[in-house]
């Protein structure tokens, strides 16, 4: 169970989940909640594909990723910032959206409504080999993992440090906890929200071009509920970057045991409830000691 | 006794009110009608006649007694969801669960039925429908129940549960319930007793040429019931007067002696209950067994449906109904014409988002009014357990 | 060219969908001055106030801060130019630090990108130091008392900068110990050349700190007068705009049996400590007994406790005999207990609902509304409209939601719906607060023909008046005790107003024991 | 898509409903696809095909395009046998095929309703075969889709002719699911593969559809071997994949069109084998280099024994 191929899937695993928890925890910091999060993941796989597919380039399939995300959050923060309407009720809607919407577009750009076609991965990271046997075995570090895997991890700490370190994360905490307070203190609370959820949008999509770059593929649906896993991750993770990446790396381990696990006579069906089972848990025994900020949910 | 201001304010205040049952009808129509208007540009732009996608839509929905006929069949299990969503709204509930406590009032339906072979018809039925509406409310139970007693948002359990209810079904069919000899994941079939009627041979009796084959089935007469039943249970019931006072305001209810987290349970038991009885079609009255991962977001739809009927009973029938229209129509435009059934799926979408944004509108110009979702802030419960002494 | 004034509002008025919160307001406050605006709940003190900071856009009306004109401004505005306000509710985040409260949105940096916790401590330290406002810079809001709190809120003031503070009712949750260390501190600040605007609608306090005084009636400034040429009769009058305070009369009682006996309750708040502590209390039937004290200090507590909405943790409640303590809140009400809530929004009425189902509220599981689990649709209203004919209610109309009726009216309503049936005990909690002089009066005689009748009341408010006009016995509560107990008519509103400071409290304890045995 | 039908024209109509994955899994149902395709070109016929949203509209679709006037009515998967067989019964006129249709033991079809079922362990067991001889480590992969009887015939044939071909072989097995989503989940697919690859498995045959192409990634990415399925999908990493176990769904389709056409069609089960060519192995320029001239005698020879019956091929 601890051999290292199991690891390793496991963090490959955990990555988008990280990427879209580190997202929804930027937006419910803010107070908004983001179940939209699914359909965001949804939408930045199908557009980096659609942007490595016409470039050939991940890496501008990468920026497309993040550029939907954005966009797709824009309509979430739109909806329940500035219409101050119900943000489970956007986020659910949204998700139905992302749904159609790339399902259609995928059937527009190929033809099919259920796949695109495969486009070129991303190259792992590597220092030329002429550089020597240093450079070599910096490769051995650096290529282990697709590039996004690395990214994900630096973002667990940006995201600590933003939340944690700068004016920016104050602020953007207070305005989850006390909208008025922060408003009062002259700072724009719809700003904030705005800045929360887009942020949330671009990660999440980050998220979404790993899932679908690392298939090398477009499928329809393929987010498969990570958006809410990761939504529950966050939540298992007291509303921390580093505790939702914990979780979200339990969870992603859940999954390649799972994985690693067959024919050995483990139902996987079980074994894929893990995950739900242990939000549930967490929640009950955890949420009375982790608070979510005291005004997510609530329009202001 | 009022001085001049007071009265004006009273006027303004009065008018608006009167205007107001008109504009909780009007604004959700001009939503979906800006929805297809969306829709409709969106196939412009890809180069297709909106026209005759709306077209083709409409006659898949309504060319003959056959489509109608669809129309509500697709309807029905729709008309359980939404009921769901919105009952638990009614307690400021927001149940995203629908899709696993519909699944789970399946297999329950399927498993008792195939319990009892030998059983008559008349016990058989109303013991099905029971079995359904069980499976579903006891499965809503436990997000009800964790919420009541430990506070923990129903959102986050109720999706947690759709993932468990899934997989647990999954592998209930296929480790062990699943018909011998067949690589389809199902079960056998169950005792044609507990098939509820198809209801062509009724309509053709009633002269209605609806062909032996449509699945309309005596499913939509239970939803239609079930919708009465719903309004009944809401609003002429104690239990109804307990649910709506802990989802407008639980504090108050509490204070008037209403054991609220009981009944944020008991809405949610019966919240799924309606979740359940989706098994009165699908297993019932159309395939007659249970399939692996039949459902393919019926509870998901259930959402929108509520929301689109404003959370009424009444509202839930017809927003199921033109749910109903645009799925079935969706299936003859996938077929015969060059724009795909995902179309209808953003239509769908962008009509759940106008609606919300409409009624956001529509309020604030109204300075206040009913909400339309449930105030989680009233339905929350601290965990210092002020809302019971036990 | 003559000094401008800090402050020079114009013409403001305010509406809000169901009342005009500020009529037209002129408002003049000197440079360097303590300048009060008393005025009855819902006068429109806050609205005034959050409309000057800018955190709410006037309908109409001009603003001048040192004689420059605001238009359309906004907190951060007014932050610029020089005016801060500490909230009525304070406005802080309760797991931030102190620090972290005062710095938010004018953050120190270090290296251009990160907050600098260190010289925000410094900086809190040196406020506070230099008024003499103890603060722990690194304490979180959540674990501290609310006079720090309300220092925290003053520093975060002070912190921007600003030379013209607004404090909203400062002291309606201070201890009378807060008060003075308050008083000193407002005095140094004026000392130091700032104005400050206080709001409350306690006279002693206007008379005690205040230079001038601007009282408001209904949304509208009945006048301004200076503090020292003012005294408590002539402010009453123009807040309520009548000469003598309305006072119904009170005539003789004989008391009967024991209805209510509360011993020894003690109850436990949020943060651990005692909410109630030890109290213990008689009344008997054809007895108004008050409880007179500042708010928050075990008041709501009590009548939660008795009406089985918050768990006692030690003591008794007994009715009539039987012990009701921790039951649940329908069967105390089933056993005659009636119980007018202190907050009628949040509590007594479910404001969707149609004024026919709110007065069955409580009562809706009765026999005569609900034959089987099924309510009895035509009984529900015909009640409503014996209540709504007997009571006066308006519109007369029991299907209409009870959103739509007037405050007064949804006060009525809920007084109707408690009195109704005979109850022994009558919980009565602020039964006035924010109504008009004429439905005050018809719940106070309400009352007192509920008293006549043979039932035991708990009056509970924050109007001394109130408590003194209707009480039979006065009992003031003070940090989660009673502190003392008198007989109606036998003490002064000065008197009392010592005990509710905890001026008075070491006999005012043995007082109360005594009287509760 | 390519060109829609027009109702009540009287050209011939063929109307292919996909299974999960759909038009463009390169696999399975493009291999149905293509076989439309073929027929569309050969002769002057009408065709159109969608997927169905929800399940429902499975049988829905196949009544839809039966009262269109539809001649041929194609169902892609096992999904569709319980709707085909009622669907059938109710348009006599129209015809019906299936493939991989989920056949009851001694069911008796309609006149009018093919359903046609591949050996698939047949064309397992040949790449069984050339995976045997060709692992280093003597470690082989199978990675399936969803968890079905179906799929375990893959399973079961590759093991057996893997064995035949070195006896000391270990086969690890992993399935990505038990919904009809473990056929279209190529990101899982892929973790499956690393996974086995990391554990020293070095060819790996897939049977999941649209997943598959996650598998064949895999390989690529850590220079190891898959074996493709249904399709050829030889092409999709040169080098890489080591063959594909070809299910001729194409020609399946191709045959049953051209039968309606020529109206001799016949309803019942038609079981296609190696010896009816309805299964098999791909040979081209992509894995030329991969397999070796003896590689392919002895393949060659253990598909004469299948046909001979020499060899009982397992199907569990
Ligand atoms: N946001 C709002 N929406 C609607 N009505 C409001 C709002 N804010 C205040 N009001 C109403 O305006 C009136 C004046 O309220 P305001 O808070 O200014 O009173 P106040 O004098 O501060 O009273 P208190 O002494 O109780 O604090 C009240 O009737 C109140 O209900
Ligand atoms: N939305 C509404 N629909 C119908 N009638 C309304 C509505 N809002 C207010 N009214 C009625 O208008 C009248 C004036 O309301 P308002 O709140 O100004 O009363 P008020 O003068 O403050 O009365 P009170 O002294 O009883 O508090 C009330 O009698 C109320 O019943
Ligand atoms: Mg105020
Ligand atoms: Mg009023």
């Amino acid at each position: 169970m601890f051999e290292l191929v199991v690891l390793d899937s496991a963090l490959r695993m955990a990555t988008p989940l990280i990427l879209a928890s580190l997202g929804g925890l930027f937006s419910e910091r803010s107070g908004v909640v983001n179940i939209a999060l699914e359909g965001i993941l949804l939408t930045g796989a199908f557009a980096s594909i659609l942007a490595t597919y016409y470039t050939g380039d991940p890496w501008v399939g990468v920026a497309a990723g993040i550029f939907a995300g954005i966009l797709v959050s824009l309509i979430h923060a739109a909806v329940t910032v500035i219409f101050k309407a119900d943000q489970i009720v956007s986020g659910v809607a949204i998700n139905l959206l992302a749904a159609g919407a790339t399902q259609f577009l995928t059937w527009i750009t190929w033809g099919s409504s259920s796949n695109s076609p495969p486009v070129g991965g991303m190259a792992r990271w590597s220092l030329p080999e002429a550089w020597g046997p240093v450079a070599r075995s910096i490769n051995v570090v650096i290529g282990h993992y697709p590039p996004l895997v690395y990214v994900a991890l630096v973002a667990v700490a940006v995201a600590h440090v933003v939340l944690w370190h700068t004016p920016f994360g104050l602020r953007l905490r207070a305005t989850g906890e006390h909208p008025a307070a922060v408003d009062a203190l002259g700072v724009s609370v719809r700003k904030m929200r705005f800045a929360g959820v887009l942020l949330s949008g671009a990660l999440a999509g980050l998220g979404g071009a790993f899932l679908a770059l690392n298939t090398h593929q477009f499928v329809k649906n393929m987010s498969a509920g990570r958006g809410y896993i990761a939504l529950a991750a966050m939540i298992f993770g007291k509303w921390n970057p580093v505790g939702a990446a914990l979780a979200c790396l339990l969870f992603g381990y859940a999954e390649a045991v799972q994985m690693g696990l067959q024919g050995q006579h483990v139902p996987s069906q079980f074994v894929q409830m893990i995950p739900y089972v242990l939000t549930m848990v967490a929640l009950v025994g955890v949420i009375g000691r982790a608070r979510p900020p005291a005004a997510l949910g609530k329009p202001y | 006794m009022n001085s001049p201001r007071a009265s004006d304010t009273a006027t303004r205040v009065r008018g608006l009110a009167g205007t107001g049952k008109i504009v909780d009808v009007l604004a959700p129509l001009v939503a979906v009608l800006a929805a297809f208007l969306v829709g409709g540009l969106v196939v412009a732009a890809i180069g297709e006649s909106p026209l005759k996608f709306y077209s083709t839509l409409f006659r898949g929905a309504f060319a003959n007694a056959d489509s109608v006929g669809l129309v509500l069949f697709n309807a029905t299990p729709l008309i359980f969801a939404g009921l769901a969503v919105a009952f638990a709204f009614r307690a400021g509930l927001f149940n995203i669960g629908g899709e696993g406590q519909l699944y789970i009032g399946s297999f329950a339906c399927t498993w008792v039925a195939l319990q009892l072979p030998g059983a008559p018809r008349v016990l058989l039925i109303p013991v099905l429908i029971l079995a359904s509406a069980v499976g579903g409310g006891l499965w809503a139970a436990i997000p009800g129940y964790l919420k009541a007693r430990f506070g923990v948002h129903e959102v986050i359990n109720t999706i947690m549960m759709n993932f468990i209810a899934v997989g647990l079904t999954s592998y209930l069919v296929i480790a062990i319930f699943k018909e011998a000899g067949q690589m389809t994941p199902q079960t056998a079939t169950i005792p044609i007793a507990g098939e509820l009627p198809r209801l062509a041979y009724f309509f053709q009796s009633l002269g209605v040429p609806l062909p032996a084959a449509n699945p309309l089935n005596a499913s939509f007469l239970i939803a239609l019931a079930a919708v009465w039943l719903a309004w009944f249970i809401l609003h002429r019931t104690t239990l109804g007067y307990e649910i709506r006072a802990v989802g407008h305001n639980a504090s108050a209810a509490e204070y008037a002696g209403i054991n609220v987290r009981r009944t944020l349970v008991l809405a949610m038991v019966l919240s799924g209950a309606f979740a359940g009885l989706v098994a009165t079609n699908e297993v019932m009255g159309f395939r007659h067994r249970f399939l692996d991962n039949f459902s393919s977001g019926i509870g998901f739809m259930g959402i929108a449906v509520a929301l689109l009927g404003r959370n009424s009973p009444l509202g839930v029938l017809f927003a199921a109904l033109l749910f109903g229209v645009l799925n079935t129509g969706a299936l003859e435009v996938d077929v015969f014409t060059d724009v795909p059934r995902e179309l209808i799926l953003v239509v769908q979408a962008v009509t759940i988002i106008l609606v919300v944004v409409g009624n956001e509108i529509v309020q604030r110009r109204r300075g206040r009014g009913a909400a339309l979702t449930p105030r989680s802030e009233a339905a929350s419960i601290d965990r210092d357990g002020s809302a019971e002494v036990s | 060219m003559p000094e401008h004034n800090a402050v020079e509002m114009r013409g403001v008025t305010k509406r809000y969908p169901r009342v005009l919160a500020c009529d037209r307001v002129d408002l003049d406050v000197r440079r360097g001055e303590i300048h009060a605006i008393i005025g009855e709940n819902g006068a429109g003190k806050s609205t005034l106030m959050k409309i000057l900071y800018g955190m709410v856009r006037p309908d109409e009306g001009s603003i001048r801060l040192n004689g420059n004109l605001l238009v359309g401004h906004g907190p951060s505005d007014s932050i610029k130019l020089g005016l801060g306000m500490v909230h009525q509710h304070f406005m802080l985040i309760d797991p931030f630090t102190v620090a972290e409260n005062v710095v938010l949105g004018i953050e120190p940096v270090r290296a251009g990108l990160f907050v600098d916790g260190r010289a925000a401590r410094e900086r809190v330290e040196r406020l506070s130091s230099e008024y003499g406002l103890a603060l722990d810079p690194d304490e979180r809001i959540e674990n501290l008392s609310v006079g720090l709190e309300q220092r925290a809120e003053i520093v975060k003031v002070l912190y921007r900068g600003a030379d013209i503070l607004i404090l909203d009712e400062p002291t309606g949750v201070l201890t009378p110990q807060e008060v003075s260390e308050l008083f000193l501190i407002l005095r140094s600040l004026r000392k130091s050349g700032r104005t400050i605007i206080f709001i409350t609608h306690k006279l002693n306090e206007v008379i005690e700190l205040a230079d001038r005084v601007t009282v408001m009636r209904d949304g509208r400034v009945t006048g301004t007068v200076s503090a020292a040429e003012t005294t408590p009769e002539e402010l009453a009058r123009m807040m309520v705009g009548r000469d003598v305070l309305l006072r119904v009369e009170r005539g003789e009682t004989t008391p009967g049996e024991a209805v209510l006996e509360v011993s020894e309750l003690s109850a436990i708040g949020r943060k651990g400590t005692h909410v109630l502590d030890h109290v213990s209390l008689r009344i008997r039937s054809g007895e108004i007994v008050g409880i007179a004290g500042v708010q928050g200090n075990g008041q709501t507590e009590l009548v939660d406790v008795i009406a089985g909405l918050r768990p006692a943790s030690s003591g008794q409640v007994v009715l009539s005999g039987s012990d009701i303590t921790n039951r649940r809140p329908r069967v105390i009400r089933d056993m005659g207990v009636a119980h007018v809530p202190e907050d009628r929004q949040a509590r007594g009425l479910v404001p969707e609902f149609t004024v026919a189902e709110n007065l069955v509220l409580g009562h809706h599981h009765r026999a005569e509304y609900s034959r089987r689990g099924l309510t009895n649709v035509a009984k529900i209203e015909e009640h409503a409209r014996e209540l709504i004919a007997e009571h006066d209610l308006r519109p007369a109309d029991p299907s209409v939601s009870a959103s739509h009726l007037s405050g007064g009216n949804q006060q009525k309503l809920i007084v109707a719906r408690e009195f109704d049936g005979d109850p022994a005990l009558l919980i009565a909690s602020q039964p006035t607060r924010g109504v008009d002089i004429g439905a005050i009066e018809f719940v106070h005689t309400s009352i007192l023909k509920m008293r006549d009748a043979g039932a035991a009341v708990l009056l509970v408010s924050a109007e001394l008046s109130e408590i003194m006009t209707l009480s039979d016995r006065i009992a003031v509560m003070y940090g989660g005790r009673i502190v003392a107990e008198f007989e109606g008519g036998t003490v002064t509103e000065e008197d009392l107003g010592r005990y509710m400071t905890g001026a008075a409290s070491d006999s005012g304890g043995q007082d109360a024991a005594g009287g509760a045995a | 898509r390519e060109s829609t039908p027009s109702q009540g024209t009287d050209t011939f109509k063929v109307g292919m409903v996909f299974d999960v994955g759909g038009k463009g899994d390169k696999s399975f149902n493009d291999s149905a696809y293509r076989g439309l395709l073929r027929i569309a070109d050969d002769f002057e016929i009408e065709h159109t095909e969608f997927e169905p949203g929800q399940d429902a509209d499975r049988e829905t679709g196949l009544r839809k395009l039966a009262q269109a006037g539809f001649d041929v009515i194609i169902g892609v998967g096992f999904l569709f046998s319980d709707s085909m067989r009622s669907v059938a019964v109710d348009y006599p006129d129209a015809r019906f095929a299936c493939v991989d249709f989920d056949a009851r033991p001694d069911e008796q079809l309609p006149d009018n309703l093919a359903g046609l079922i591949f050996r698939e362990e047949e064309g397992s067991f040949l790449v069984g075969v050339i995976a045997g001889l060709k692992s280093e480590t003597g470690r082989l992969g199978f990675i399936g889709g969803m968890d079905v009887p179906l799929i375990h015939r893959f399973e079961a044939g590759y093991i057996a002719g893997a064995r035949y071909a070195d006896p000391a072989v270990s086969v690890t097995v992993g399935y990505a699911g038990s919904t009809p989503q473990a056929f279209a989940d190529p990101a899982k697919g892929k973790e499956l593969a690393l996974l086995q690859y990391g554990r020293g498995v070095d060819v790996i045959y897939h049977a999941s559809g649209n997943t598959g192409i996650g598998v064949i990634e895999a390989a690529r990415e850590t220079r190891n071997l898959a074996i493709g399925v249904d399709s050829n999908q030889n092409y999709m990493a040169p080098g890489y994949v080591l063959t594909s176990m070809v299910k001729r769904v194409d020609n399946a389709v191709y045959a049953v069109v051209l039968a309606a056409l020529e109206n001799r069609f016949e309803g019942g089960v038609q079981e296609l084998g190696l010896a009816e060519d309805g299964v098999g192995y791909a040979m081209d320029d992509y894995n030329a280099g991969l397999i070796t001239e003896a590689m392919i005698e002895m393949v060659e020879a253990a598909r004469v024994k299948i046909i001979a019956g020499e060899i009982e091929v397992p199907r569990e």
